[in-house]
């Protein structure tokens, strides 16, 4: 399913609320997940702590991949090398595909 | 930029609200007077945004209302901003490592905070931190491309 | 506008370059913190500019390298821009009447100066001149919209 | 004629040599004139003061008009009053088919 980031900024103000929404809806759900980021103009440290809470919370058995990535977000996952950790997917579009691929082999 | 004596100090009371305005004055300012593009300016308001967050939560321990300076120095070829607070010092008195070169590998121990120090560490050419009067001053700065 | 207390004080040495560049910064930093609409904040600058240019060319009679100050402070309801330098006093200690309402029908005798201070007074709510330990300080106020 | 001020601002460092050079013009030519404003998206009194001397210099026998007057210099003028003296046209060709319209009236 797609989690779609409604906000201009994930910073310290609202990375919290985030993360824990998204932490109760993936324990309610127990599906792979794609975070929508396309909306998201500016992302602080605050915000990049709560994607990895969210990678760790998924664990191993489960995806949890990130889209719609637009520049600041791309630099600030680049520049502390989470970019090497996170799936990422240019668009919603591209997620699904990658979805229904997997769904597909398995 | 054109000319060496050009210097502002920005003073402010600590919370989150005024920290993050600061940020953007000051990163507006040296876009303007220091021609640097969009995109260095939108990183140095991040770093900047880091820095003060860490003041408000870390320094003064989430107090508003405390004395936040920042002074800004524009020199030929590159600019310094100080941040200057009155609060808590920063842990072994010196400023955290925040080295990116953790271990990708190892899942479960990735790091959910540090992030902050890895940005201002990337984008800062200069970053110089000293107890002075009873205050902290962390000094940045950036060099500029001829 | 979030909080009274956010101050800036800019620093430079006289040059028209120079005061240009403090005028824009001013400016675009009221721009930002006062929420002023794009339209004030040009008439703004360009206020700025006549009374920096007043202060080259007449307080420092063309000299550069002079120091100029401008401080910025914020309020709930209005800001102020206080200009600040070391030069010569205004004529009869106070500020040039600049009032608009000269002759329109006197072609020969249309006044060719003075527009600065016809400017500024049309665009701020508060003009006070004082001269302090030999320097002068220029006080321009602007009431914000509630 | 058209004097067309290509700059893009009428302040101290050029207000000089604009009036100078209009005045030199304006000696060797004994024409009406209409200044093209439109490129200048910012005058202060100095770029003012140096319109006030042209009017003067080119007398009451002539014609100086302004014309594509941009809403900061539109400003500036109404500002001073200086609206009031100075007859304005919208844009070049209105300030042609002014002149035109007086030529057939002479
Ligand atoms: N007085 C201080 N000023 C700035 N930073 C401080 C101060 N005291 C402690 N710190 C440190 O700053 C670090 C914040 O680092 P940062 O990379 O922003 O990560 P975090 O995500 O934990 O905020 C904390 O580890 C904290 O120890
Ligand atoms: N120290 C000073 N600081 C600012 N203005 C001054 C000072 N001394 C004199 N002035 C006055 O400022 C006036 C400038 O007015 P202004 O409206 O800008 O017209 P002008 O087009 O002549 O520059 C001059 O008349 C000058 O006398």
């Amino acid at each position: 399913m797609i989690l779609t980031v409604e906000k201009p900024r994930i910073d310290s103000q609202i990375a919290g609320v985030f993360r824990d929404e998204a932490e109760d809806y993936l324990s309610d759900n127990r599906v792979d997940c794609a975070v929508d980021l396309s909306n998201v103009r500016f992302m602080d440290s605050t915000g990049l702590s709560s994607l990895v809470s969210l990678l760790k919370f998924i664990g191993p058995d489960r995806k949890l991949e990130l889209c719609g990535l637009t520049p600041q977000v791309t630099k600030a996952l680049k520049l502390t090398r989470l970019d090497d950790i996170f799936v990422t997917r240019a668009n919603v579009r591209e997620a699904e595909l990658a979805r229904e691929a997997r769904a597909a082999m398995s | 930029m054109n000319d060496m004596s050009q210097d502002a100090r920005f003073s402010i009371l600590s919370s989150f609200e005024n920290v993050a305005n600061l940020a953007e004055d000051v990163s507006v300012l040296c876009g303007n007077r220091a021609e640097i593009d969009e995109d260095t300016a939108d990183m140095l308001r991040l770093c900047l945004a880091e820095a003060l967050n860490n003041i408000v939560e870390h320094a003064y321990q989430g107090a508003e209302g405390k004395p936040i300076f920042a002074d800004v120095q524009f020199m030929r070829d590159r600019f310094e901003v100080h941040l200057i607070d009155e609060g808590q010092p920063m842990p072994q008195g010196q400023v955290p490592s925040g080295d990116a070169d953790y271990d990708l590998d190892d899942f479960e121990n990735l790091p959910e905070g540090g992030f902050g120090w890895m940005l201002i560490r990337s984008q800062m050419d200069m970053i110089e931190y000293e107890r002075r009067d009873g205050c902290n001053v962390l000094r940045l700065g950036k060099e500029l491309e001829a």
